[in-house]
């Protein structure tokens, strides 16, 4: 029997993640013992809950790391990751991250945390990529200025952040930059200056749930932009049904989806699907991910030693229905995986992978028509 | 007599937490009787007081009010049974004016039918106060929100009142006047039972006089007989 | 007085060999030790000055921030960064107090909220300050005398003395007149001032002390965490815990904020570890259960059925 | 637009948004008035009725606002029910046990939530979520518009029950000196769980109206409800139920005034800080009014 | 002999309302002056004034020739007045020692001798049996010796008794009488208010009578209490 031990939150403010990464973890356990498990050892998942907290984190970190796991898998929050990354590091316990995107926590990262799934390097580059895009393939719309709106969060301003890099380094124009805190949520003094900006790109990076009340305001206020993209929350299945009709158009990058041209993707959303009772997002298939790629490091190291299972994790090379996978250290990152990251649009109420083209299942409609006309 | 006593106490006991303060008392308030309770500071009198209204229950013992033992009554629930308490503290509510708190003390139901006829004898008794009837209650000296607290509990339209020390803190000529007011209140027929430090006062108005030192019933009988006690003349009133 | 010094003898003799007994629970000891300074600290204001202060994560996050930034930015060692840290606290209570010291009662709280959130959003905001939303790392730290300062048991050592500091600050001003103007202004400010004290200044005093030393516990939690992130360290849940802790052990009480951390934090763990999603349910029922039936918090019942016991005792006897 | 078109917008949406943050506030100041105590789960009480909402929506299909007549009394009864069983155990204990208490209570609505519907945020999805009508060029939003309607129908009712009611006399009665109360015949132990009641009661009533507009989680969004509350209350006088009404607008206004004109990420910090100067210049808030004597 | 205190044209308003209006009063150290007059004379209201407890209109105060105006109440308590509280004000939650331990703490700093005269005061005013009692649970008549307790515990030199003998029963009224006259014997100016009479006639040197915040008259015991417009307002005819 091998254990290995997830830190995961379950209780407190991140718990919608918690339920959903615990979801795609126990398919791919289901999947990886009914395949032979570890060496012929079946393979069982130890998922304890931090409360969304780092000081829990911590402790039960602790405990894994006296227990003799192989190695750790963890969590959602970079207050939390972050913090279990360099205890799991100084303890010499191989981590793979299960939810943080932070940029911190692989860069300059450490050689004992792994990340299969994205960052917000990958996750900005994604879009401003699909707004070239956008841009190249129908010259008649023009697209110069952005504005952009986001949470004061650790994962939105690192978003904001490299946003604002990599479009004065591709020549838009920031005419917008405005970030809020967690309150009641009302956008319309933001959404009404922007509205005087007259933004060609809408760039919105929102606390997972703020989304719903930003799109619903923008239309209040008639802020039209010709691309809207939201990230993180237009990705989950519960923004189309709170949005409704005004959802469509909405662009937003995740590491998965369903329509993906991976081998086994839409196998993978019918597991992920019947585990959850519902309908599943990318936060499921990360969790898949995050055990899949410690399964594969498992099998090809010796689960006793952490040098050899770490080892193992630093040559991983596999494919799997959400991504391939491969810790590569470049610009300056170790241990990241250069996941590629998808583009979904919101069309007639679904998500559909628009970009990049060889993944894509359909065509972009751009641009996004006014509010007045829809 | 028994029949007629409006309030009984039984030999009760009182007390805070685990410290016993009142043994064993006993006593009676006939109808249309004004009973005085004098005793030491500290001897339980106000104790006493707080138990017939319900604001801490007896050890042991019982109480009745109107022929009915009053188990677990709550103060409201006394006030409901007619019972109005003047208490120490004089318990207003600050920040209404006087004529709000009186108001208040007309909450009950049939308190405010007679809520009108009620306010006209408090006028006649206590002309001050609609000097301030507009001032916060909390505003007042200590001496004018006594005499609020007083009106009020007459607001209630009681079939007994209970005070506690009413004189005090109010001055000499308007300790004779509240005084002259309570023996005025009794003469209409309402039973009283007065805690007062102002033993001459009480001998002078009351019918009857209990006498309470250190928790411990000492000494009963009527007013004029008291008067001339030994004891009494010696500790009350200073002879 | 020397009951209480035994007792801190028993912490300290406790907390010394507790690491060669539990060399794998360090963590949560540490919070527990943690949460003991800082509870008890806020209880210098809230317990034994009357002033409960729903915004002390402030401090903690100023200690934490102090330290990362000193360290990171400066090469400053943690020692220094912490003293710092407590003299800039101390500062801040002042102007804090000063702000805020004229209300009474639960408007103090409020404001204690309202000021600790505007300083959480100051943290975020201002990048060149705190390095902004996205937190900051304690990469190195120095090793005096060849101690790892990363290491649990080290960490853990910090916080026992910060813990047992505090503690032994609140026993000795207990005795001292400080600690009766304390109780004399938490009380009542008139009668306190028609006694010669000056409510403010009495407060101002409390406040001050408090900060200070519940940012050098804050100093510890950084280099515990090696990654703080101002969302979680400023947070206005961490204050609540703070308080939380220190009025379920016993406001005004020695040993209550000690007792309390020790309770909440191994409850809060077992819970977590037994209950998975339903922890924080249960945490809040044991939360009920000890305000219904210990309302003064677990010390503060006790000393209180002991005081009335003994007087019940002589006034009977 | 103008200048000056775009100022009137603002302050309208001000105003509005005012409207909302008054509707989380009342409630609170009601308790807070009578039972002086800070009760940290208001905002919970608050989610709880958004997900009332949530709840008669998928169930039944009802628009919020016809889930109102359900959840209010729903919500009363809870209310009454905790105080009840909880608060009134600890209205003898020294202040700080009462908000432990709510916290508990916070805690444990929170929590109970997130196990019954999951961590995932939830709205009502109604057809008038976005839908705006204008008046001389100030665009409004109707979600906004039926909320403040709430308010100030709300408001002017607790207003008529207060002032012009014996229960109301009562109320006040019992808040400003219970054992006075209680001597002159009110059941004041009855009368904290009506308070408590009409405090859920209008806590779940701002919850559910505000569904359409926001959307709730289990955990998080009611501490931000309960600090909004703390704030309105504070700015309009704690007790004064009419001011919240004025705590709400100012809070409201200063907030989108800031946000238009100046630093938007400081948002939240305007009202705070109006918060801080209405605190120090006049304690009692802006209407309230308190007797001190030495 | 030189007035330890003196104070000038005190008037308060509150509001509209004028509490104290124009009221002047000096007294010398081993002196008492009484104070009397119907209730809401304004008596308290001019104790806090010249205490330093409610906010003056106008008005000069001056102790041993320093002018004392400005100073806040704790400032003036320090620098030599004691007063008590007409609803008395002990430090509930704590013992009696500590009560009257706090306020020796003003005059003295090290613990052992704070807690020497705090129980050297208790004796004094005979509550040295309760020490370790809780404050709370005194009796009234034991809770005015306290709040006296506190008074002198801070050494003052000039001291407000504000009706700290109502609601007493004859034996302790006795007592009392004496225990303030005692105090004059020590040295102390005694500004007190009463109700009680006979304690104002017994122990008064000099007596100011108001009303409606108004002195309407002041003199010997003997004097005032012959006052036709003292009689009307405030005695009353037998
Ligand atoms: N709330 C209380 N808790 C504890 N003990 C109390 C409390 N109230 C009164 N006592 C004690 O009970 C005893 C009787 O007090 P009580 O107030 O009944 O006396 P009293 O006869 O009314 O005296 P007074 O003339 O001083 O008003 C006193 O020793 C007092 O200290
Ligand atoms: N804080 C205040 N606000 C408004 N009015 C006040 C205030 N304090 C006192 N007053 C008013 O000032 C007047 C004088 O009150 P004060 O308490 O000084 O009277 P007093 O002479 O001490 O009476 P008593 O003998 O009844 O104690 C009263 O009419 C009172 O209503
Ligand atoms: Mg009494
Ligand atoms: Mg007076």
């Amino acid at each position: 029997q091998v254990e290995v031990g997830v830190i995961n939150s379950l209780s407190g403010n991140f718990a919608a993640f918690g339920e959903r990464y615990r979801t795609g973890l126990q398919v791919a356990l289901d999947e990886i013992n009914a395949n032979g498990g570890i060496k012929g050892q079946q393979l069982t998942l130890t998922i304890q809950d931090d409360r969304s907290e780092a000081k829990s984190a911590l402790a039960e970190a602790e405990s894994f790391a006296s227990k003799g796991v192989p190695l750790v898998i963890g969590s959602y929050a970079s207050s939390i990751t972050g913090p279990l990354a360099q205890f799991l590091t100084r303890q010499k316990v191989p981590m793979i991250v299960l939810g943080s995107a932070d940029d911190s926590i692989t860069k300059p990262g450490s050689p004992w945390v792994f990340r299969a799934k994205h960052n917000s390097t990958i996750v900005g580059k994604a879009y401003f990529d699909y707004f070239d895009h956008l841009k190249n393939t129908k010259k008649d719309v023009p697209l110069e200025t952005v504005a952009m709106l986001y949470g004061n969060g650790a994962w939105p301003t690192s978003l904001a952040k490299e946003g604002k890099r990599l479009a004065t380094e591709r020549g838009y124009k920031v005419v917008g930059d405005q970030s809020y805190d967690q309150g009641v949520t009302d956008f319309r003094p933001i959404l009404n200056r922007f509205r005087g900006a007259n933004p060609d790109i809408l760039y919105i990076v929102s606390y997972a749930e703020d989304g719903v009340a930003i799109t619903r305001q923008m239309r209040e206020v008639g802020l039209n932009a010709k691309v809207i993209a939201i990230d993180t929350s237009a990705a989950l299945p519960s923004f189309v049904q709170q949005v409704g009709k005004s959802a469509d158009h909405v662009a937003t990058a995740v590491s998965w989806s369903q329509d993906v041209k991976y081998p086994g993707a839409q196998e993978l959303y019918e597991r992920l699907k019947a585990k959850a009772g519902g309908e599943p997002s990318f936060y499921e298939a990360e969790g898949y991910l995050a055990l899949m790629v410690a399964a594969d490091a498992l099998r090809r190291a010796d689960p006793k030693s952490r040098d050899s299972v770490r080892e193992a994790l630093a040559a991983t090379d596999i494919t799997t229905p959400v991504t391939t996978v491969n810790f590569k250290s470049a610009d300056g990152f170790q241990g990241q995986n250069p996941i590629r990251s998808l583009i979904l649009q919101i069309q007639d109420g679904k998500h559909v992978t628009v970009f990049p083209d060889d993944l894509a299942a359909k065509q972009a409609q751009h641009p996004t028509p006014e509010w007045s006309t829809r | 007599m028994m029949e007629q006593a409006i309030l009984q106490v039984d030999n009760v006991d009182l007390g805070y937490g685990a410290l016993k303060v009142v043994f064993g008392a006993s006593l009676h308030v006939n109808r249309g009787e004004l009973v005085g309770l004098v005793g030491g500071n500290g001897s339980g009198k106000s104790t006493i007081l707080r138990a017939i209204s319900g604001m801490i229950a007896p050890w042991s013992g019982r109480i009745l009010f109107d022929g009915e033992e009053i188990k677990g009554a709550r103060p409201h629930q006394m006030a409901r049974k007619g019972l109005a308490h003047v208490a120490m503290g004089r318990q207003l509510f600050p920040n209404m004016t006087v004529r709000e708190n009186l108001m208040l003390g007309a909450y009950l139901p049939e308190a405010k039918a007679a809520r009108d006829e009620n306010m006209a004898k408090v006028e006649t008794l206590f002309p001050d106060l609609i000097r301030y009837t507009n001032a916060m209650a909390g505003q007042l000296s200590g001496g004018q929100q006594q005499m609020v607290a007083i009106a009020r509990a007459l607001m209630l339209g009681p079939k007994m009142l209970i005070m506690d020390e009413p004189s005090l803190g109010l001055s000499p000529l308007f300790v004779k006047e509240v005084m002259a007011a309570i023996r005025r209140v009794a003469e209409t027929g309402l039973p009283i039972l007065l805690v007062e430090q102002n033993v001459k006062q009480v001998l002078a108005v009351s019918h009857r006089v209990y006498v309470l030192e250190n928790g411990k019933q000492v000494l009963d009988g009527p007013s004029e007989e008291l008067q001339g006690h030994p004891m009494i003349r010696k500790a009350y009133l200073g002879l | 007085m020397t009951k209480h010094l035994i007792g801190l003898g028993v912490l300290l003799a406790v907390g010394i060999a507790y690491p060669a007994i539990f060399p794998n629970n360090l963590t949560i000891a540490i919070s527990v030790l943690l949460f003991a300074g800082w509870a008890t600290s806020l209880d210098l204001l809230g317990g034994w000055n009357g002033q409960v202060s729903l915004g002390h994560a402030s401090f903690v996050g100023l200690g934490a921030y102090f330290v990362a930034i000193g360290q990171s930015q400066f090469g400053l060692a943690p020692w220094w960064t912490m003293a710092m840290a407590a003299a800039f606290a101390a500062i801040l209570g002042y102007f804090w107090g000063w702000l805020t010291f004229s209300l009474r009662g639960p408007y103090f709280s409020l404001s204690t909220i309202a000021v600790a959130e505007i300083l959480r959003l100051i943290a975020i905001n201002e990048e060149w300050l705190s390095g902004g939303a996205t937190g900051v790392f304690i990469a190195t730290l120095p090793e005096p005398f060849g101690i790892d300062l990363f290491s649990r048991t080290a960490q853990f050592y910090m916080a026992l003395a910060f813990a047992a500091v505090v503690i032994a600050t609140v026993i000795v001003i207990s005795r001292a007149r400080f600690g009766y103007q304390l109780r004399a202004v938490r009380e009542d400010e008139d009668s306190a001032m028609a006694a010669g004290i000056d409510p403010t200044a009495t407060k101002l005093k409390a406040f001050m002390l408090s900060a200070a030393l519940t940012s050098i516990g804050g100093g510890i939690y950084g280099i515990v965490l090696a990654f703080i992130e101002p969302h979680v360290i400023f947070a206005l849940l961490l204050s609540v815990q703070i308080a939380l802790t220190a009025i379920i052990g016993g406001r005004g009480t020695i040993w209550g904020p000690a007792v309390g951390a020790l309770v909440l934090i191994g409850a809060g763990e077992m819970f977590r570890t037994t209950f998975a999603e339903a922890n924080m349910l249960i945490y809040g029922i044991l939360i009920l259960v000890v305000v219904l039936f210990v309302p003064r918090g677990i010390v503060g019942e006790l000393a209180r059925r002991r005081i009335r016991r003994l007087y019940a005792k002589r006034a009977q006897g | 637009m103008a200048g000056f078109d775009i100022f009137l917008q603002n302050i309208a949406n001000g105003v509005l948004i005012g409207g909302v943050y008054a509707l989380i506030g009342i409630g609170l100041t009601l308790v807070f008035g009578v039972m002086r105590t800070i009760n940290f789960a208001h905002g919970d009480f608050v989610v709880l009725g958004m997900y009332s909402a949530v709840l008669f929506n998928a169930l039944l299909g009802w628009d919020p606002y016809l889930s109102l007549l359900l959840a209010m009394p729903i919500g009363f009864f809870a209310g009454v029910i905790v105080e009840r069983f909880i608060l009134s155990r600890v209205i003898d204990a020294p202040p700080e046990s009462a908000l432990l208490a709510t916290l508990g209570i916070s805690l444990i609505i929170g929590n109970a939530i997130l196990l019954t519907f999951g961590g995932e945020p939830r709205s009502v999805q109604v057809s008038y979520a976005s839908s705006t009508f204008s008046i001389a060029g100030v665009n409004v939003s109707m979600v906004l518009l039926l909320a403040g309607i709430a308010t100030v129908i709300m408001i002017a009712a607790l207003y008529v029950l207060l002032n012009r009611t014996e229960v109301g006399r009562a109320i006040r009665g019992t808040a400003e000196n219970r054992l006075g109360a209680e001597l002159v015949g009110i059941d004041t132990r009855r009368i904290h769980s009506i308070v408590f009641g009409l405090g859920v009661m209008l806590a779940v009533m701002a919850g559910v109206t505000l569904i359409p507009l926001l959307f709730a989680t289990p955990t998080n969004t009611g501490a931000v409800f309960t600090l909004k509350a703390f704030v309105v209350t504070v700015l309009g006088g704690l007790g004064n139920v009419g001011a919240a009404i004025a705590g709400g607008i100012l809070l409201g206004v200063v907030e989108v005034l800031g946000a238009s004109y100046f630093m938007s990420e400081y948002r939240e910090a305007y009202g705070l800080i109006a918060f801080l100067l209405i605190l120090l210049f006049r304690p009692e808030g802006l209407f309230g009014r308190t007797v001190k004597r030495v | 002999m030189p007035n330890v205190l003196r104070a000038d044209g005190i008037t308060v308003k509150f509001g509209g309302v004028t509490a104290v209006n124009n009221v002047s009063l000096s007294l010398g150290s081993g002196k008492i002056l009484g104070l009397i007059g119907p209730n809401g004379a304004g008596k308290t209201t001019l104790f806090n004034a010249v205490t330093g407890f409610a906010p003056m209109h106008s008005g000069k105060i001056t102790l041993l020739d320093k002018d004392i105006t400005a100073l806040p109440a704790f400032k003036r308590t320090r620098l030599g007045f004691g007063r008590t509280f007409q609803t008395e004000r002990p430090f509930e939650e704590l013992t009696v020692l500590e009560n009257v331990l706090i306020a020796a703490f003003l005059t003295v700093r090290r613990r052992s001798e704070a807690e020497r005269l705090a129980m050297s005061v208790l004796e004094q005013v005979g509550l040295a049996d309760r020490a370790h009692q809780p404050a709370l649970d005194l009796n009234l008549a034991r809770r005015r010796r306290l709040e006296l307790a506190k008074a002198l515990a801070v050494k003052p030199k000039v001291i407000f008794l504000d009706e700290i003998m109502a609601g007493l029963n004859p034996p302790a009224l006795r007592e009392m009488i004496t225990f303030v006259r005692s105090l004059s014997a020590q040295g102390l100016a005694v500004l007190m208010v009463e109700h009680i009479m006979e304690a104002i006639i017994e122990l008064s040197d000099h007596v100011i009578v108001l009303a409606s915040g108004e002195k309407i008259a002041e003199g010997t015991p003997h004097q005032v209490t012959s006052n036709e417009r003292v009689i009307e307002a405030y005695l009353g005819t037998d």
